[in-house]
C-alpha cells in the first residue's frame, strides 16, 4: 500500500510525459529540420574558402550562380552577354596556372603563387579566375573578387536549376523538384481517385455483404505492402511497360511514377472514402428511393454528396501520401532534376532527391543544408495537408 | 370513400422471424389511418409494405396480397417499382433532408423521375412548399442548405419533398417523434389538412397523436393486427382487452 | 386553426345552440302560462327531446375530445365547463318542460290575480333573464355578468319562500281555482331551481375564464371584489 | 403528373452501365493488387531456399543469401518497438484516460495526427540530425531503431486510444465504485480488456516498420556488410534497403535480379503474415468481446 502511494505518481507522470511525446517530437523535428534548413540561406553558393576573381578593368562585378555555371560550362563565352565589355571570357584555375608557369616561377612551396595569379590575370583582361583563398591570400593587385549573390529564399524557391554539386558555384533551385513532385502526385491522384471512388462506391453501396467481406481485407492488406516492394514492382514491370508502350529511350518517367504512386494510393483512398460513404444514414437513402429514384441516382445525388467531405479528405490524404512517398518515386521516376515538360520524361521528386543525395553530401556543407531545406518544404506541405484534412473532416455534416 | 389500399392475409418474414401475421386491413381514400403499438410490433414493417421498402432488407419474404387501387403491388414488374414509389410517398422518423439546397430537396423527386422543365419544377416547388405550410418561412432562402432549417422545418420540408411528385398515398413513419411539441403540433395540423388531398397512413409511438390526427386506428401487437376501427371508437371504447390495456398504459 | 381548436369551436357552437334553445323553451313556457296557450305549451314539451339529444351529443363530444386530444389549461376548462353547463342546461330544459306540462294540466285559464299575487310571472321573468344572461356572460366572456347571478338568485328564493302563504291566500280568495293555485305552487318550486342551476352555470363560467373555483365559497368571495 | 418515359428508360440504362463499370473497376483494382503479389511470389519463390535465408551475400550480392538483412530487420523491429510500444501505449492511456476534453487534448491529438502524416524521409532526415549527429550515435542500430520507433509511435498511440475507447465506461465506474484509484483501474481493469486490440496495433506497427526504407537510409543501413552486428552502435543491413540497393544501385543489377526477387518475396511474406495475424487476432477477440 505504501509502495503504491510512491509508485502511482511516478507512473502517472510517466504517462503524462508520454502523452506529450508526440508534440515534443514534432517540435524537435521542426527545430532540427529548420535549424539546418534556414542556415542554408545567406550562404554563398561558391565553395567555402574559395573566391572568384576578375580583372580590375572588368565592369562586371557581380554574378549569379547560374551565370557562373554557364561561364564555366562555356555556354557564355563573352562578357558582353553579362553586361560587360565585348571581350571573350577565358577561364583560369590552378590547372591553367600549372601550364602557364614553370615550377620555378611558382616557387617550391607555391609561395609565389599569388604573384603569378596576379600577373596571369593582368595579362588577360577577359579572364575569370577561381582559386582557394589560401592561394590568393586575398592580395591580388590587378584583380578584384567577384561578388556572388547569396542563396536567397526567393531564388531557392524560384530557381529552375538543381545542380547542387557543380563547381565553382552550385545552383540550387527547387522549382524542378517541386514541379516534379506535384506533377507525379497530381497525376497519381488523377488516376487513383476515380478508380478508388468507383471501388469505394461498389464496396459501400453495390456489392453484397459476401463479396465485400472478401474484397475489403484484400485491399486493406495491400496497404501494408512496403513501398520499396511497390517500387521494385514498378521498376521491373511498369517501367519496361511504359518504355515499350510509348517507345521511349528510358522507361523511368513521371508517368511510371504516377502509375506506381496511384496503385499505392488506392487502398488509402478506397478505405477512407468507403468509410465516409457508409456514414450516409439509411433513412436518407430510403428517402431517395421512396421518391422513385434509382439506386444509382441515389448514390450519385445523395450518398456521394453526403460523403463529399470524407471523399475530399481521402483525396487530400492520398495526395499527401504521394507527395511524401520516397522509395517508389526514387526507383521509378528516373531522377532527372530538370523542369518537367511532359509525363514521358524522367523527373525527380523532393523526397527522392533527399534520399538520393543526402548520403553523398558532405556533412554540414551547403548541399547538406540545401537538402534539409528541401525537407522543410516537404514538412510544411505535409502540415498544410494534415491541416486541410482535419478541416475538411471536421466540416462533415451531422 | 372507396378503399385506396387493402391488404389481404399478408404474412412477412425476416429470415425465420415472422414479423407480420396474416394482416387483413383496408384503408379508405382521403383518410388518415394511424398504426399504433409497442416497439417491434410490426407497425413500421406493415407501413413499408405499401412502397415495397421492405424489399431493401435481405432475406425478406412476403405472402398475401397488397392492393393499391385494386392492383397487387407485389405482382408488378421489378422495373415498375419506381413507378409505385412515385405514387406512394414516404416521410421518415427523423427529418432527413438531402445535403442540398431547400429548393433542390423539393425538386429532387421531379428530377430523378426525368422532369427537366425548369419553370414547371419551380412552380411545383412553390406549390408543395405552400401545401406544407413552409413557403412563408423559406421563400427568401431557397438556395440555402436544408440543414440550416430547424428540426420541425426540416420535417415539413421532407413532407413537401414527398408531396412534390404528387403521390396519392403518403406513408409517415413516426413523423414527429424527434421533434419538440410545437413542431409536433404543426406537423399534426399539416397531416390533418393534407387528408383532403391524400390518403395518409401514419405510424406513431404516441397514442395521443394517433387520437389527434387520425380517422382510423389499427393496433398492432407481436405482428398481429389486434384491432382496427374508427379512432373515436378505439380511444373511447375499444373492443379488445389488449387494445384497452395498451391505450390505457396498463400494458404487460 | 389547429384540429383541437376546430373541435372546441364546434363544441362551443353546440353549447350555445343548446343554451339558446333552453332560453327559448323558458320564454315560450312563460308565454304559454301568461296567455294560457296550450299549443305553445305542447310545443315546449315536444322540444324537450331536442334538448336531451343536445345533451347526449355534447357529452359524447366531450368524451371524444378528452380521449383523442387530452386538452390542457383553458382548453381543458372549456371542456370541463361545457360538460357541466350542458348538464345544468338539460335540467333547466327539464324544468321548462315540467312547467309547460303543469300548464297543460290546468283545466281552466289561470286567474290573472293569482298569477299576480303569487308573483310567479315576475319570478318566471327573472329566471328567464338569468339564463339568458348566463348565455351572454359565456358568449361575451363577461364574468361580472355571471357574478350577478348570486344576487339575482335571492329574488327567486324570496318569491319561493313567500309562495306558500300567497298560494294559501289565493286558494282562499279563489276557491274555484284550487287546482290552478296548486299548479302555480309547483311551478314556483320548479322555477326556484332555475336560479340554482344558473348559479352553477355562473360558477362554471368563472371557472372557465378565470380558473377560479368559487363553489362553496362565502358570499363575498363569490361576488368578487366589485 | 406525367413523367417523360424516355428519360426514365435512360435512367435504368444509366444505372446498369454505372454498376457494371464500378464492379469492373473494383475487381480490376483487386486484380492489379493481387497481380503484384502473384508476380513477386512467382518470381521469388524459386530463389528462396534454406541457404538463401541463412547465408551471407556473396559475389557483389549476386549470390549467396540475405541472412544479415533478415537479422538486421529483426533487430530494427525489436529495437523500434522497445521504444514505441511503452511510450505509445502510455501516450494512448494519457489521451483516452487522463487528458480532459479541451485544448490540451486537442493539441495532443493534432500532434499525433501530424506525426502520422509526416513522410518517412523526414524521419530519416530528423534521425540523422538528432541521433546520428547531435547525440553522436553514428549510423547505428540504436539510431535506426529510434528513428523507426518515432515513425511507429503514432500508429501505436492511435490503436491504443481506439482500443481503450471501446472499453465500456461501466467497467471503469465499477472499479471506481469499489475504491480503485485511477491508475489501478486503468492497469487492472481497462488495459486487460483492451489488450487484444492494443496488441493488434503493435503487430500493425511491426508490419509497417519492417517495410520502411527511407528512415533507415542514413541512420543505420549498410550497403554491404557480410557479418552480423555486434552491438547497438554497429550498422546493419535491412531487408527493404537491401531490396532497394540490389534492384537499383548494385554493380551488377541484372545479375542480382534473382536475389532481388527473393528479397522482395521474403519481405512481402513477412509483412503479409504480420497483417493477417493482426486481422485474425482482431476478429477473434472482436467476436469474443461481442459474445460477452
Amino acid at each position: 500500500m505504501r509502495l503504491r502511494r510512491f509508485t502511482e505518481p511516478v507512473f502517472e507522470s510517466l504517462i503524462k510525459i508520454s502523452g506529450y511525446s508526440t508534440g515534443f517530437i514534432v517540435l524537435l523535428i521542426v527545430i532540427f529540420l529548420f535549424k539546418e534548413g534556414i542556415s542554408f540561406f545567406n550562404l554563398s553558393p561558391v565553395d567555402e574558402g574559395s573566391s572568384l576573381w576578375v580583372h580590375n578593368s572588368n565592369p562586371v562585378k557581380k554574378l549569379t550562380a547560374p551565370q557562373i555555371k554557364d561561364i564555366f560550362d562555356q555556354k557564355i563565352t563573352n562578357w558582353k552577354a553579362l553586361g560587360g565589355n565585348d571581350q571573350p571570357i577565358s577561364l583560369c584555375t590552378l590547372d591553367e596556372l600549372g601550364e602557364a608557369f614553370t615550377e620555378e616561377q611558382l616557387g617550391a612551396k607555391f609561395e609565389r603563387l599569388p604573384a603569378c595569379i596576379d600577373s596571369y590575370i593582368d595579362s588577360l583582361p577577359g579572364t575569370i579566375g577561381f582559386f582557394p583563398d589560401k592561394q590568393t591570400a586575398n592580395a591580388l593587385k590587378n584583380a578584384q573578387p567577384v561578388q556572388v549573390d547569396k542563396v536567397s529564399f526567393s531564388k531557392f524557391i524560384s530557381g529552375t536549376e538543381w545542380f547542387p554539386t557543380s563547381r565553382p558555384a552550385a545552383s540550387m533551385g527547387v522549382m524542378p523538384l517541386l514541379l516534379g513532385t506535384l506533377l507525379v502526385s497530381f497525376f497519381a491522384i488523377l488516376f487513383a481517385l476515380p478508380l478508388g471512388l468507383a471501388a469505394a462506391v461498389y464496396l459501400a453501396e453495390i456489392a453484397d455483404e459476401r463479396v465485400r467481406r472478401i474484397l475489403k481485407p484484400v485491399i486493406e492488406l495491400l496497404a501494408g505492402i512496403p513501398s520499396v516492394v511497390y517500387g521494385f514492382f514498378g521498376l521491373v514491370v511498369i517501367v519496361p511497360l511504359v518504355q515499350s508502350t510509348f517507345n521511349l529511350p528510358v522507361g523511368e518517367t513521371a508517368l511510371a511514377g504516377s502509375i506506381v504512386l496511384a496503385i499505392m494510393a488506392l487502398p488509402t483512398i478506397i478505405t477512407v472514402s468507403e468509410d465516409a460513404l457508409r456514414t450516409t444514414p439509411r433513412a436518407m437513402k430510403e428517402a431517395s428511393l421512396a421518391l422513385g429514384a434509382s439506386q444509382w441516382q441515389t448514390i450519385r445525388k445523395v450518398v456521394v454528396p453526403y460523403a463529399a467531405s470524407g471523399i475530399t479528405a481521402a483525396a487530400i490524404l492520398g495526395i499527401g501520401r504521394a507527395i511524401g512517398e520516397t522509395m517508389a518515386a526514387l526507383m521509378v521516376t528516373g531522377n532527372s532534376a530538370i523542369m518537367p515538360r511532359s509525363l514521358l520524361q524522367p523527373v525527380r521528386t523532393i523526397p527522392a532527391t533527399i534520399a538520393a543525395e543526402l548520403g553523398e553530401a558532405p556533412f554540414g556543407g551547403l548541399h547538406f543544408k540545401a537538402l534539409f531545406a528541401l525537407g522543410c518544404i516537404l514538412f510544411i506541405i505535409t502540415l498544410i495537408i494534415n491541416f486541410l484534412v482535419e478541416r475538411v473532416s471536421a466540416k462533415r455534416v451531422r | 370513400m372507396g378503399n385506396k389500399l387493402e391488404t389481404i392475409d399478408v404474412n412477412l418474414y425476416y429470415g425465420d422471424f415472422h414479423a407480420l401475421k396474416g394482416i387483413s386491413m383496408f384503408i379508405s381514400e382521403n383518410s388518415v389511418t394511424a398504426l399504433i403499438g409497442p416497439s417491434g410490433c410490426g407497425k413500421s414493417t406493415y407501413l413499408r409494405l405499401f412502397n415495397r421498402m421492405n424489399d431493401l432488407i435481405p432475406n425478406t419474404r412476403i405472402e398475401g396480397q397488397v392492393l393499391l387501387d385494386g392492383e397487387d403491388i407485389y405482382q408488378i414488374k421489378p422495373s415498375k417499382i419506381d413507378h409505385l414509389r412515385r405514387n406512394v410517398g414516404m416521410v421518415f422518423q427523423k427529418p432527413n433532408p438531402f445535403p442540398k439546397s431547400i429548393f433542390e430537396n423539393v425538386a429532387y423527386g421531379l428530377r430523378v423521375n426525368g422532369i427537366t422543365d425548369k419553370s414547371f419544377i419551380g412552380a411545383q416547388v412553390e406549390k408543395t412548399l405552400r401545401q406544407a405550410v413552409l413557403w412563408e418561412e423559406v421563400k427568401d432562402k431557397l438556395k440555402k442548405s436544408a440543414f440550416e432549417l430547424s428540426g420541425g422545418q426540416q420535417q415539413r420540408l421532407c413532407i413537401a419533398r414527398a408531396l412534390a411528385i404528387e403521390p396519392s398515398v403518403i406513408l409517415m413513419d413516426e413523423p414527429a417523434s424527434s421533434l419538440d411539441p410545437i413542431s409536433t403540433g404543426k406537423i399534426e395540423d399539416l397531416i390533418f389538412e393534407l387528408k383532403n388531398l391524400y390518403t395518409i397512413i401514419v405510424v406513431t409511438h404516441n397514442m395521443q397523436q394517433a387520437g389527434r390526427v387520425s380517422d382510423y386506428t389499427g393496433f398492432f401487437y407481436l405482428g398481429n393486427l389486434i384491432e382496427f376501427d374508427k379512432t373515436k371508437k378505439i380511444f373511447t371504447n375499444p373492443s379488445k382487452p389488449e387494445t384497452e390495456n395498451y391505450i390505457t398504459g396498463r400494458f404487460g | 386553426m389547429t384540429h383541437l381548436q376546430s373541435e372546441l369551436k364546434s363544441l362551443k357552437g353546440d353549447i350555445l345552440e343548446m343554451w339558446q334553445l333552453v332560453v327559448n323553451q323558458l320564454n315560450k313556457g312563460k308565454e304559454a302560462l301568461t296567455n294560457f296557450d296550450r299549443d305553445l305549451a305542447e310545443e315546449v314539451v315536444e322540444n324537450e327531446k331536442r334538448v336531451n339529444s343536445f345533451e347526449l351529443k355534447i357529452d359524447r363530444d366531450c368524451e371524444n375530445i378528452f380521449a383523442l386530444f387530452q386538452p390542457v389549461a383553458t382548453d381543458l376548462r372549456l371542456v370541463l365547463a361545457s360538460l357541466k353547463i350542458c348538464n345544468n342546461l338539460e335540467r333547466i330544459g327539464d324544468i321548462a318542460c315540467s312547467v309547460a306540462e303543469f300548464v297543460l294540466d290546468a283545466d281552466t285559464d289561470f286567474n290573472k290575480s293569482i298569477l299576480e299575487s303569487t308573483k310567479i310571472l315576475e319570478m318566471y321573468g327573472v329566471a328567464n333573464e338569468m339564463v339568458a344572461d348566463t348565455l351572454e356572460a359565456f358568449d361575451q366572456e363577461d364574468t361580472r355578468l355571471a357574478r350577478t347571478m348570486f344576487k339575482r338568485d335571492k329574488i327567486l328564493d324570496q318569491i319561493d319562500q313567500n309562495a306558500l302563504d300567497r298560494v294559501e291566500e289565493s286558494i282562499k280568495n279563489h276557491p274555484n281555482q284550487v287546482r290552478n293555485s296548486l299548479l302555480v305552487m309547483s311551478m314556483i318550486r320548479k322555477l326556484e331551481r332555475v336560479g340554482d342551476q344558473s348559479k352553477n352555470i355562473a360558477e362554471e363560467i368563472i371557472f372557465y375564464f378565470e380558473a377560479k373555483v368559487v363553489k362553496h365559497k362565502k358570499k363575498k368571495q363569490k361576488e368578487g371584489d366589485e | 403528373m406525367t413523367f417523360p418515359e424516355s428519360n426514365l428508360r435512360r435512367k435504368k440504362l444509366g444505372q446498369a452501365l454505372m454498376f457494371g463499370l464500378a464492379r469492373a473497376i473494383s475487381y480490376g483494382i483487386v486484380a492489379i493488387l493481387l497481380l503484384i503479389l502473384f508476380f513477386i511470389v512467382k518470381q521469388g519463390i524459386g530463389v528462396v531456399n534454406w541457404r538463401f535465408l541463412t547465408a551471407m551475400p556473396e559475389n557483389g550480392m549476386t549470390q549467396g543469401g540475405i541472412f544479415p538483412a533478415i537479422v538486421g530487420t529483426l533487430y530494427l523491429v525489436a529495437g523500434s518497438m522497445l521504444f514505441a510500444f511503452p511510450v505509445g501505449v502510455m501516450a494512448g492511456i494519457y489521451v483516452n484516460e487522463y487528458a480532459k476534453e479541451g485544448p490540451v487534448k486537442r493539441f495532443v491529438k493534432m500532434m499525433t495526427n501530424n506525426l502520422a502524416g509526416v513522410p518517412s524521409i523526414i524521419f530519416g532526415l530528423f534521425g540523422m540530425a538528432l541521433f546520428v549527429n547531435e547525440l553522436n550515435f553514428g549510423a547505428s542500430i540504436l539510431a535506426g531503431s529510434l528513428t523507426l520507433g518515432l515513425l511507429a509511435l503514432p500508429i501505436v498511440i492511435r490503436t491504443t486510444e481506439e482500443a481503450l475507447k471501446s472499453v465500456d465506461d461501466t467497467f471503469r465506474q465499477a472499479s471506481y465504485a469499489l475504491g480503485g484509484s485511477k491508475l489501478y483501474t486503468v492497469r487492472k481493469v481497462v488495459l486487460p480488456i483492451a489488450l487484444p486490440n492494443i496488441l493488434t496495433g503493435l503487430i500493425l506497427a511491426v508490419g509497417r516498420v519492417s517495410g520502411e526504407t527511407a528512415p533507415i537510409l542514413f541512420t543505420v543501413a549498410a550497403y554491404f556488410l557480410p557479418k552480423l552486428p555486434g552491438s547497438v552502435f554497429d550498422q546493419c543491413m535491412a531487408l527493404p534497403y537491401h531490396l532497394y540497393v540490389i534492384s537499383t544501385s548494385g554493380t551488377q543489377i541484372e545479375a542480382s535480379r534473382p536475389m532481388a526477387y527473393g528479397t522482395a518475396f521474403v519481405l512481402v511474406v513477412i509483412v503479409l503474415i504480420v497483417n493477417i495475424l493482426a486481422t485474425l487476432l482482431r476478429n477473434y477477440f472482436g467476436k469474443k468481446v461481442k459474445m460477452n
